[in-house]
C-alpha cells in the first residue's frame, strides 16, 4: 500500500550537507580572513528552503493518494541487523509527519532569513548557522523516521544542537552552564526513551521494528508491557518537551541567541515529544492509564508554569514559561486521547510563538540586548511593525477568537471535557486566564505607558525589513492558522483532523452542541477576565512590583531548580568525590595494598632465621629431620 | 670394557684435563690466564664429545656401565651436557673475573675440572657408595673453589659452614646408605629395586631409614627446606664464579642422582611423595621470604636457588616411576642453569673489583652505561621469573603440566602461587636497572671480551632452549 | 596476496622493535622506522579485511607443530570478533608516531613491540602460544611506563605488572588443566583453543579454573573491582601507553573472555553470568562516578576508559547475541572514540604543560579543528547517536535488558553518567575565558589534522552506516551461540540464560 | 648379636649429631662427625657379617679413604680460620647472615 518516494532521503540530507559544508566553511576560516556575512547568509537559507520545497512536493504527492494509503516511504539502507534486531535507515511520510515537516521547514526558513540580519556582526557568524542547519536536519530525521530507533537518531541530535546553541556565547560560564543542563537533563528523558525502545522491541519487535509493523502487531503486546512502554516514553517526552519533573532546563535555555528560542525552544524541538506521543497514538490508545498520566503531567505543567509566567520579568522568560505552558496543553491534549487536536495545537502554536519570539527578538535587538521588560516601555510608537505583529501573536497565544491560539486550544480543552476530564478541563480554563494575563502584562509593560529607560528608548527603532518581514508573514500565519481545523460548530469540517485521521488511532468524542459551547464560552471568558485584569495594572505603565509572600515564592519559581540541586546535584558530586578519595583508598584498594604490605613485612621477617651462626643451621636440619622422622613414623602406623 | 671406557669419555676427558693441569701448574710459565683457556677447551671438548653420543644414531637410551653401577641414559648424558657448558661458561668468566680479583691460581682450574668429573660420575652413578665417593670428589673440589680467596675471612667462614654441614650431611649419607645396604644386602639401585619389589618398602625399617637418611642428604645438597640455611652464607661467601657453578652445574647433578635414586622403584617414590609435596611447597615459600628481604645480589641470587629447587622437587613428586625420562627436570635444569649462570657471568665483569658491587643499589642505571649488559641481565632475570617467550617460562610451563597430569593441582598451583610472589624481586633488579638515575659511571676499561661473548652466547641459550621441544 | 600475513602482521613490528632497541639508531630514524612498520601492517591487515570473508570460523589459517609431545603449536587465524580488535590496533597505531614527534628511541620500539605482541595474542589459535603473547604484551609497556612515565611512575609501573602478572600467572594453571583434561578425556593432547569448546567440564576444579580465567580477563579489562591499577597507570604512562592500553590491550581481556571462558565454561558462564554482569554496571557507576570529580583530565579520561570497559564487558556477560555483537562493536567504537580522546589530552598536555582542567579553558576559540575532533570523539565516547558509540551502546543495553531488567536499566544509565563528566569537562577546557595557559595553545598542524581525520570519519561513518562492519561480526557472533555439543548433552543452550536467571532468582 | 652393634652404632652416631649442635669448638663438631661416619662403618661392617659378603667391610674401607680427605680439608680449614681470628669458636664466624 506504501508507496516509494527516494527525494524524502533528500529532505533531512539538504540542511545537514549544508550544515557539514558551512561548518567545513567556518572552521577553515574562522582563524583567517572571515569570509563576508551574506555568503555564509544565503548556504544557509539554501537547505531549509529546499527542504521545504521538497516538504510540499511531499504533501502534493499525498494529497494525490487515497486517505488510507498515505504513506511514502524510502529506505535508503539497511542500518543495522543483528539476529531478530533489525532496524533500517529508513523514512516514512505521513499525513502526520508531513504536516510536521511543513511547518518545521517553513518557519525554519523564515528564521533562517530572520537570523541574517539579527545574527549580524557576531564573530561565529558562520558557526551559528552551521548549528541552525545541523538543528534543522536532525529535526527532519526525527519527524520523517520510520522508527522510533531513527527517530531517536534526531531526537538526540535535536538535542545536540540545543546544547551547542545554548551555549553559543561560550565565553561566560553562565551560557555554557545552561546548555549543559539541557544536554543533561534531555539525556535523562533519553535514558527513559532507550529503555522504552528496549522494551518495546523485546515485546513486539522482532517482526519489524518501524511504526507500520509496530502498529500492525500491536496487539500481540502484554498490557503491563505496554504501560511500561507508553511511561518510559513519555519520560523521554517530559525530557524533550520540557514538562514536569524536567521541565527546569527550558528557561535556562533562554541563554542562546532569541532566533534559537524561537525555532528550537518554541517552535520545532520542544514539540518533538507531542508528535512522539501522537506518532505511538497506536500505543497510547490502548493504554488508558498511561493517557491520564500523561494528561494531567502536562495541565499541571500548564498549570505550573503560568504561574511562574505570572512573575517573570525577562521577556524571554515569560515567553519561555509561556511556551512550557502551552506545551502542557498539548499533552493534556494528546493525554486524552485528542491527538489531532494536540497536534493542531502544535501546529498553531509554532506560529505565534516564533512570532512572539522574533517579535521580542528585535525589542532586545533594537534596545541592545536589554531583556528586562521593567527597563522597556513606550515603544509602541517606535517600532508599530513590531508591536502590531505581537499584538497578534499575543492575541493568538492568549487564544482569542478568531485568532488561531483560540481554535487549537479550545479543540483540546473540548475534548477534555467530551471525555470526562472535568478537573483537566478546569484547571485548562484557568490557565487560559492566567495565559491572557501574563500575555498581556508583557505587551502592556514593553509597547505601553511610559518610556522607564530614556536613552534606550532613544535609540530603539524598527529591525530591517529582513527581520520584519518574516514577523509579518508568521503574524499572517498566527492570524489563519486556526481556521484550517474550524469545528463544526463554527460551519468548518475540520480539515487538519480528518487529514491527520489515517496516521492517528483516534475516535472524536461526540460531546454534543452544549459541550462544545460551554466550553467556547468558559474559555472566552477566561480570556476576557485574564486581560481586563492585565490592562487594570500595566494599561497605563506601572513601576516594577516589589513581590512578597506568594508571589516572591512564585517569582522565585517555587524553589525548585535549588530544590534539584540540593537532592541531585550536589548527592551526585558528593558520592562521586567520596568514591574517589574515600572508598576507592579504602576499600577497594585496601587488600592490594595490604598484601604488598604483609609482603614486605614477611620478607624482613624472614631474616631473622639466617642468624649465620653455623651451630644454628644444623640444629635447623637437626630439627627438620627429627620432625620429618616423627611423621614418617606417624605414617608408617 | 671398551664400550664401557667409550661411556664414560667425557668423564675421562674431563678428569685426565684436571690432572694434566693440576700438573702444569707447577711450572711457572702457565698463567692462570692460560690455564683458563686450557680448561675452557677441555670442557668444550667433553661437551663435544657428549654431545656426539647424545646426537650419534643407534644409541641404546639406556646402557649399564661396570656390571649396573654406572649408566649412561639419554637422562644423564643431557645433565652431563649442562654441567659441562656450566663448566666452560664458569672457567671463562673466571678469567674475566680474577682479571680484577687477583687472588687466582692455576690450580683453581683444575679444581673445577675435578668437580665436573664428580658431578658426571654422580649424573651415571647407580649405585649407593659410587654416589657418596662421586659426591665427594665434587664436593671436595666445591670446598676448595669456595674458599679460594685465603685472605677474605668471608670466603673462608663459607667455606666453613659448608665444609662443616656438608660433612655433616655427608655422614646421613653413608649412614642412610649402610641401613639400605643392610636391608637390601646390596647396595646397587638395580638390587634394592628387585629387594623392594620383592618386599615392598614397609618390610624392614633398615629399608625406611636408609632410604629416608639418604633423601635427607640429596635434600641438603639441594638446599631444599629445611636444609637450606646455609645456602644463602656459602654462595655470599664465594667469589661470583663459583657460586654460579654451584648453583648451576651442582644442582644439576645432584638433581640427576636424586631423580635416578628416586626412581629405583614405584614403591619407593610412592612413600615419600608427601614428604616430597610438603618438601617442596615450603621450600619454594621459605625460599621466596628470603629472597624478599635481601639487599644483596648474591643472597637474592642463592635464594631464589633454593625457590628453583622447590620447583624442581615439583617435577621429583611428578615423575611417574614408569618409563621415566627425565626430560622435564632436564629441561628445567638447562632452562635454570642458563638464566643463572647468565647473571654470574655477567657479575663476574661487572661486579667490579673486590665485588664492590653488590647490592641492587649498586647497579642502579646500569642501563644507561651498557645498555647490552643490562638488557642481557633482564633476559636472564625474566627468564628465572619464567616470563615468556625465555627458556624459564617453558620449563615452568612443562613442570606445571606434568604436575596436573600426575593429579597434583594443588602443588602446581601453589608453584604459580610462589612465582607470583618471585615475580617482585626479580622485577625490583630490572626497575634499579633501567627506571633509576646512574649514582656512578660503570667506566672501567673493558677487561677481557670472553665473558661479555658468553653472555651474549647464555642470551641466545635463553631463547633458543625456551624453542626446543621436548617429548614429556 | 600470499600465505602467512598474519605472522607478518604479528613479527614485523617485533622484529623491527628489537633492532631498534639494539641498533644505535637516532629518534628520528627510530620514529621514521616505526612509522613505516606500522603504516606496512595497516596495509597488510586492511588487505585482509578486504579478503576476509565472514564465515564465521577462523580464518587466514597457519598451523606449525610445535611441541607434538604435548599438542602445542604455532596455529594462528581470525575471525569476525578478533579481525576487529586487530583492525583497531592496526588503524589506530601508526596516529602515535605523528602525533609524537619528539621521544626517545626506546619509546618507538616498545611501541612497535607491543603492536606485534598485541596482534599475536588477538590471531593466536593455541592456548600456549596465546598466553606467552599475553605476557609478552605487558613487556613493553612496563618498560615504557617506567622509562618515560610521569613523576610518580614507578608505583605505578610496578602495580601494573605485579598485578597482571598474578593474574595471568593462574590464567597459565587453568590453561594446562584445560589440555590435561581434554587429553584425559580424549586421549590426545592438543591446546587448541576451538577444540576445548567440547570439553566437558564439571565440578569444583572447573569452577575454580573459571575463575582462574576471569581474574585474569577482569584484571586486564579491568573489571570492578580489579580496576585499581588503572588510575595510576593510565595517568602516570605516557600518553602512547595509556592510549595502547585503553584502545587495545584493555579489549584483548574481553576478547579473552569471548574467546575462552564463553565457550568452554559455558555452564560456569551461565551460572555466574549474573554476578559478573552486576560487576560490569557496578563498575560502569563507580567509574563513571568517580569520573566527575577528577581534576586531571587524564584521570578522568581514564575512569571514563574503565566506566565504559564495564559496559562493554556487560555486554559480553548478557548471553544474548544482540548484546555480544553490541560489545565487540563498542569496542572498536571505545578505540576510535576513548583512545583517541588520550591521544588528544597527551596533545593537550604537551602544549599546556598541564593536566589540571582548572589551568585551562577556551582552547576552542583558539583551535577550532582541535576542537572539532575532540568534540566528535567525545560525543562518540558519550553514544550519541549518527557515531559509533550510539550501536554498540545501544545494542548492548538492547540486550541487558532482555537478560535482565534490573541490569538494563543500570546499564542504561551510562548513558547519563557519561555525558555529566564529559560536558563537565569539556566545558572547562574548551569553552569559558582563555586562561593563560591556553593563551597561546597551537592548534592542530595540517599534517595531524590529517591524519586524525580518519579516524574522524571512521567514527562517522561507523555510526551512520554500520552495516558492512556488523556483517562481518554476526556470522561469528552468532556461531558463539551455537549449542556446543557438550552443552547439548547437559541442557540446551538456549536456556542458558534462563538458567543463570533461575540461579539468579534463588 | 646383630642388634647390639647397630645400637651402639646408632648412640654412636646420635652423640656424633649432638657434638655437632652442641659444641662450639671447631676441631669438637669434625671429631663428632668423624664419629657419624665410624658410626656408619660400624654398621656395614655388621651387616656384611649379617650378609656374609665382604661388600661392606669394601665399603667401609672406602668410606674411611673418603673421610680421611675430608679430614685433611677440615684441617687446612681450621688453620685458615685460626690464622683470621686466632680463635676456633663457630660463632665468632657470623659474618655472613641476615
Amino acid at each position: 500500500m506504501e508507496q516509494c518516494a527516494n527525494y524524502l532521503g533528500l529532505i533531512p540530507l539538504f540542511p545537514l550537507l549544508g550544515a557539514v559544508f558551512i561548518g567545513l566553511l567556518h572552521v577553515f576560516t574562522c582563524k583567517r580572513t572571515a569570509l563576508p556575512e551574506k555568503v555564509y547568509g544565503i548556504l544557509a537559507c539554501v537547505g531549509p528552503v529546499l527542504a521545504f520545497v521538497l516538504a510540499l512536493k511531499v504533501f502534493v504527492a499525498l494529497k494525490g493518494l487515497a486517505p488510507e494509503a498515505r504513506f511514502l516511504s524510502y529506505k535508503a539502507f539497511t542500518w543495522f541487523s543483528v539476529g531478530e534486531l533489525h532496524i533500517d535507515m529508513g523514512f516514512l511520510a505521513d499525513p502526520l509527519s508531513c504536516l510536521m515537516l511543513l511547518f518545521v521547514t517553513f518557519i525554519g526558513s523564515l528564521i533562517h532569513i530572520y537570523s541574517i540580519g539579527y545574527m549580524g556582526g557576531d564573530k561565529n557568524y558562520g558557526k551559528f548557522f552551521a548549528y541552525m542547519n545541523l538543528f534543522l536536519g536532525s529535526m527532519l530525521v526525527l519527524v520523517l523516521g520510520n522508527g522510533p530507533v531513527v527517530m531517536f537518531v534526531g531526537w538526540e541530535g535535536v538535542g545536540l544542537c540545543s546544547y551547542l546553541l545554548i551555549s553559543f556565547y561560550s565565553e561566560d560560564r553562565s551560557n555554557v552552564l545552561a546548555g549543559n543542563k539541557a544536554f543533561i537533563v534531555n539525556r535523562v528523558g533519553d535514558l527513559g526513551f532507550v529503555l522504552g525502545m528496549s522494551f518495546l522491541f523485546w515485546g513486539i519487535g522482532a517482526h519489524g521494528f518501524d511504526y507500520l509493523s509496530l502498529k500492525a502487531n500491536v496487539h500481540h503486546l502484554e498490557p503491563a508491557v505496554a504501560l511500561t512502554v507508553c511511561l518510559l516514553l513519555f519520560v523521554g517526552a517530559t525530557g524533550k518537551s520540557a514538562q514536569i519533573p524536567l521541565y527546569v532546563w527550558l528557561p535556562d535555555a533562554m541563554a542562546g541567541p532569541t532566533p534559537v528560542s524561537a525555532l528550537i525552544h518554541a517552535a520545532t524541538m520542544v514539540t518533538a515529544g507531542v508528535y512522539m506521543v501522537a506518532r505511538f497514538s497506536f500505543l497510547y490508545a490502548g493504554v488508558e492509564l498511561a493517557g491520564n498520566i500523561v494528561a494531567w503531567i502536562g495541565i499541571l505543567t500548564a498549570l505550573l508554569a503560568a504561574i511562574f509566567g505570572m512573575f517573570q520579568e525577562d521577556i524571554k522568560k515569560v515567553l519561555a514559561y509561556s511556551t512550557v505552558s502551552q506545551l502542557g496543553y498539548m499533552f493534556a491534549g494528546v493525554g486524552v486521547a485528542a491527538y489531532s487536536a494536540g497536534i493542531f495545537h502544535v501546529f498553531t502554536h509554532a506560529f505565534f510563538k516564533a512570532l512572539l519570539f522574533l517579535g521580542a527578538g528585535s525589542v532586545i535587538y533594537a534596545l541592545h540586548h536589554e531583556q528586562n521588560i521593567w527597563k522597556m516601555g513606550g515603544l509602541k510608537k517606535k517600532m508599530p511593525k513590531t508591536y502590531i505583529t505581537m499584538v497578534i501573536g499575543a492575541l493568538a497565544l492568549a487564544g482569542c477568537p478568531p485568532f488561531s491560539g483560540f481554535f487549537s486550544k479550545d479543540e483540546i480543552l473540548y475534548s477534555a471535557l467530551a471525555t470526562g476530564h472535568f478537573g483537566i478541563w478546569a484547571i485548562g480554563v484557568l490557565v487560559a486566564g492566567m495565559t491572557a494575563y501574563y500575555t498581556f502584562r508583557m505587551i502592556f509593560v514593553v509597547f505601553h505607558g511610559e518610556p522607564r529607560d530614556h536613552h534606550a528608548y532613544e535609540h530603539a527603532t524598527d529591525a530591517p525589513s529582513v527581520m520584519t518581514v518574516p514577523l509579518i508573514i508568521l503574524a499572517i500565519g498566527a492570524l489563519c492558522a486556526g481556521l484550517l481545523n474550524l469545528p463544526g460548530i463554527f460551519g468548518g469540517d475540520q480539515v487538519v483532523s480528518h487529514w491527520l485521521a489515517p496516521s492517528l488511532t483516534e475516535h472524536h468524542p461526540h460531546g454534543g452542541v452544549f459541550l462544545e459551547i460551554l466550553a467556547i464560552a468558559a474559555s472566552v471568558v477566561a480570556f476576557v477576565i485574564g486581560i481586563k485584569i492585565a490592562y487594570t495594572k500595566f494599561g497605563h505603565g506601572a513601576q516594577e512590583p516589589f513581590f512578597s509572600g506568594f508571589a516572591d515564592f512564585a517569582y522565585h519559581k517555587f524553589y525548585v531548580d535549588e530544590l534539584y540541586d540540593r537532592i541531585i546535584v550536589q548527592p551526585y558530586k558528593a558520592i562521586g568525590s567520596s568514591i574517589w578519595k574515600v572508598i576507592e583508598p579504602n576499600v577497594t584498594d585496601a587488600p592490594v595494598k595490604g598484601v604488598s604490605r604483609l609482603y614486605m613485612v614477611l620478607g624482613t621477617a624472614f631474616k631473622v632465621f639466617q642468624v649465620g651462626y653455623v651451630r644454628v643451621y644444623a640444629l635447623y636440619m637437626v630439627l627438620g629431620l627429627g620432625i620429618m622422622s616423627l611423621l614418617l613414623s606417624q605414617s608408617l602406623n | 670394557m671398551t664400550n664401557d671406557l667409550m661411556l664414560l669419555m667425557p668423564l675421562i676427558i674431563v678428569g685426565a684435563g684436571a690432572i694434566l693441569l693440576m700438573v702444569a701448574s707447577t711450572c711457572e710459565k702457565l698463567t692462570h690466564e692460560l690455564a683458563a683457556y686450557g680448561s675452557a677447551g677441555i670442557f668444550a671438548v667433553a661437551f663435544l664429545v657428549q654431545l656426539s653420543f647424545c646426537i650419534a644414531g643407534n644409541v641404546a637410551p639406556y646402557t649399564e656401565a661396570f656390571n649396573g653401577v654406572l649408566v649412561a641414559s639419554n637422562f644423564s648424558k643431557a645433565a652431563g651436557l649442562i654441567i659441562l657448558a656450566c663448566g666452560f661458561f664458569t672457567s671463562l668468566s673466571s678469567q674475566a673475573y680474577f682479571k680484577r680479583n687477583n687472588f687466582c691460581s692455576p690450580e683453581y682450574y683444575s679444581l673445577a675440572a675435578f668437580a665436573a668429573s664428580g658431578m658426571l660420575l654422580l649424573t651415571m652413578a647407580q649405585e649407593l657408595i659410587t654416589v657418596f665417593i662421586a659426591l665427594e670428589i665434587m664436593s671436595l673440589a666445591i670446598y676448595v673453589l669456595v674458599g679460594y680467596d685465603r685472605k677474605s675471612v668471608i670466603s673462608t667462614e663459607a667455606v666453613l659452614k659448608y665444609l662443616m654441614l656438608g660433612a655433616f650431611a655427608g655422614a646421613f649419607f653413608v649412614m642412610g646408605s649402610a641401613f639400605v645396604y643392610g636391608a637390601a644386602g646390596s647396595t646397587k639401585f638395580v638390587k634394592i629395586g628387585q629387594y623392594l619389589a620383592a618386599h615392598g618398602m614397609l618390610h624392614s625399617l633398615a629399608m625406611i631409614g636408609g632410604a629416608f637418611f639418604i633423601m635427607v642428604a640429596f635434600l641438603f645438597k639441594a638446599a631444599a627446606f629445611p636444609f637450606h640455611a646455609w645456602v644463602i652464607d656459602v654462595y655470599d661467601g664465594a667469589a661470583v664464579p663459583v657460586t654460579g657453578y654451584m648453583a648451576t652445574a651442582l644442582k644439576t647433578a645432584i638433581f640427576a642422582v636424586f631423580a635416578n635414586f628416586l626412581v629405583i622403584d614405584g614403591a619407593l617414590q610412592q612413600q615419600w611423595i608427601t614428604f616430597l609435596f610438603w618438601i617442596s611447597v615450603l621450600t619454594m615459600f621459605v625460599g621466596n621470604l628470603i629472597a624478599i628481604g635481601q639487599q644483596s645480589l648474591k643472597r637474592m641470587l642463592a635464594a631464589s636457588g633454593i625457590v628453583h629447587s622447590g620447583y624442581l622437587l615439583i617435577a621429583l613428586v611428578a615423575i611417574g616411576s614408569k618409563n621415566f625420562s627425565g626430560s622435564v627436570i632436564a629441561f628445567y635444569l638447562a632452562a635454570y642453569a642458563a638464566g643463572t649462570l647468565g647473571i654470574f657471568t655477567a657479575l663476574s665483569y661487572l661486579g667490579g673489583s673486590g665485588e664492590a658491587r653488590k647490592t641492587f643499589d649498586d647497579f642502579k642505571g646500569l642501563a644507561k652505561a651498557r645498555p647490552f649488559s643490562a638488557a642481557a641481565i633482564s633476559i636472564f632475570l625474566l627468564s628465572m621469573a619464567g616470563i615468556p617467550p625465555t627458556a624459564g617460562f617453558m620449563g615452568k610451563f612443562y613442570i606445571i603440566t606434568s604436575a596436573i597430569n600426575a593429579g597434583e593441582i594443588t602443588l602446581a598451583v601453589l608453584g604459580i602461587v610462589s612465582s607470583i610472589i618471585s615475580m617482585w624481586y626479580y622485577l625490583r633488579l630490572i626497575i634499579a636497572m633501567y627506571f633509576h638515575e646512574a649514582e656512578e659511571q660503570f667506566d672501567e676499561p673493558a677487561i677481557s671480551s670472553w665473558a661479555p661473548a658468553c653472555t651474549f652466547v647464555l642470551v641466545l641459550c635463553v631463547f633458543a632452549i625456551s624453542l626446543y621441544p621436548i617429548t614429556v | 596476496m600470499f600465505e602467512h600475513v598474519l605472522s607478518v602482521i604479528i613479527f614485523l613490528p617485533i622484529l623491527a622493535g628489537l633492532i631498534l632497541l639494539a641498533s644505535p639508531a637516532s629518534r628520528t630514524i627510530a620514529r621514521f622506522t616505526g612509522l613505516v612498520i606500522s603504516l606496512a601492517t595497516l596495509v597488510l591487515s586492511l588487505e585482509l579485511y578486504l579478503r576476509f570473508e565472514a564465515t564465521g570460523h577462523l580464518e587466514f589459517v597457519e598451523h606449525i607443530s610445535w611441541i607434538k609431545s604435548l599438542g602445542v603449536s604455532y596455529s594462528l587465524g581470525v575471525d569476525g570478533i578478533s579481525l576487529f580488535i586487530l583492525m583497531a590496533g592496526s588503524v589506530l597505531l601508526p596516529l602515535v608516531y605523528f602525533v609524537f614527534g619528539t621521544k626517545e628511541k626506546g619509546y618507538y620500539a616498545n611501541l612497535l613491540i607491543v603492536q606485534g605482541a598485541m596482534a599475536g595474542a588477538i590471531c593466536a589459535a593455541d592456548m600456549i602460544l596465546f598466553y606467552i603473547f599475553w605476557e609478552v604484551m605487558l613487556l613493553p609497556v612496563f618498560f615504557m611506563l617506567g622509562l618515560y612515565g610521569g613523576p610518580r611512575r614507578l608505583p605505578a609501573t610496578l602495580k601494573i605488572t605485579l598485578y597482571t602478572i598474578a593474574g595471568s600467572l593462574l590464567m597459565l594453571a587453568a590453561i594446562v588443566y584445560l589440555g590435561v583434561s581434554y587429553h584425559a578425556q580424549f586421549n590426545e593432547w592438543s591446546f587448541a583453543m576451538e577444540k576445548m569448546a567440547h570439553l566437558n567440564l564439571t565440578g569444583r576444579v572447573a569452577a575454580v579454573a573459571f575463575f582462574a580465567f576471569m581474574i585474569a580477563f577482569a584484571v586486564k579489562i579491568p573489571l570492578f573491582p580489579f580496576h585499581t591499577w588503572l588510575p595510576d597507570a593510565y595517568t602516570e604512562a605516557p600518553a602512547a601507553t595509556t592510549f595502547v592500553l585503553s584502545a587495545v590491550m584493555a579489549k584483548i581481556g574481553v576478547y579473552g573472555v569471548i574467546r575462552f571462558v564463553v565457550p568452554v565454561f559455558d555452564l560456569e558462564f551461565a551460572r555466574f553470568a549474573i554476578l559478573l554482569a552486576y560487576l560490569g554496571v557496578i563498575g560502569m557507576m563507580y567509574c563513571g562516578l568517580a569520573a566527575i570529580t577528577q581534576k586531571d583530565f587524564k584521570r578522568m579520561l581514564a575512569f571514563s576508559s574503565a566506566s565504559h570497559m564495564g559496559v562493554i564487558a556487560l555486554g559480553v556477560f548478557c548471553m544474548n547475541i544482540q548484546a555480544l555483537t553490541g560489545s565487540i562493536y563498542q569496542i572498536v567504537a571505545h578505540a576510535t572514540s576513548t583512545g583517541v580522546l588520550f591521544l588528544f589530552a597527551g596533545i593537550l598536555e604537551e602544549r599546556t604543560n598541564t593536566r589540571t582542567i582548572d589551568d585551562l579553558g577556551g582552547i576552542a576559540a583558539k583551535a577550532p579543528v582541535f576542537a572539532l575532533y575532540f568534540a566528535i570523539a567525545m560525543l562518540a565516547s558519550v553514544g550519541l547517536p549518527g557515531t559509533s558509540g550510539f550501536i554498540g551502546e545501544f545494542m548492548i543495553v538492547l540486550g541487558a535488558i532482555k537478560f535482565n531488567t534490573a541490569i538494563g536499566v543500570l546499564a542504561g544509565t551510562t548513558l547519563i553518567i557519561g555525558v555529566c563528566y564529559m560536558l563537565w569537562m569539556f566545558q572547562r577546557v574548551f569553552f569559558e575565558k582563555t586562561s593563560s595557559r591556553s593563551e597561546h595553545f597551537k592548534e592542530l598542524s595540517f599534517t595531524e589534522g590529517l591524519v586524525f581525520l580518519p579516524v574522524i570519519l571512521l567514527i562517522i561513518v561507523m555510526g551512520i552506516y554500520p552495516h558492512p562492519f556488523l556483517s562481518k561480526i554476526t556470522p561469528s557472533t552468532a556461531l558463539q551461540f551455537a549449542p556446543p555439543a557438550s552443552v547439548v548433552a547437559q541442557m540446551p543452550a538456549a536456556n542458558a540464560q534462563n538458567y543463570g536467571l533461575t540461579i539468579e532468582q534463588k | 648379636m646383630m642388634h647390639g652393634y647397630l645400637y651402639l652404632s646408632i648412640i654412636l652416631f646420635c652423640l656424633g649429631i649432638v657434638g655437632v649442635v652442641a659444641r662450639r669448638n671447631v676441631f669438637t663438631v669434625f671429631m663428632s662427625i668423624e664419629l657419624m661416619l665410624n658410626a656408619a662403618n660400624l654398621v656395614f661392617v655388621t651387616f656384611a657379617r649379617v650378609h656374609e659378603n665382604i661388600d661392606g667391610h669394601v665399603l667401609a674401607m672406602m668410606v674411611m679413604a673418603v673421610a680421611a680427605a675430608e679430614a685433611a680439608l677440615a684441617l687446612a680449614v681450621v688453620i685458615l680460620l685460626h690464622k683470621h681470628k686466632s680463635k676456633l669458636d663457630t660463632n665468632v664466624f657470623s659474618l655472613l647472615k641476615g
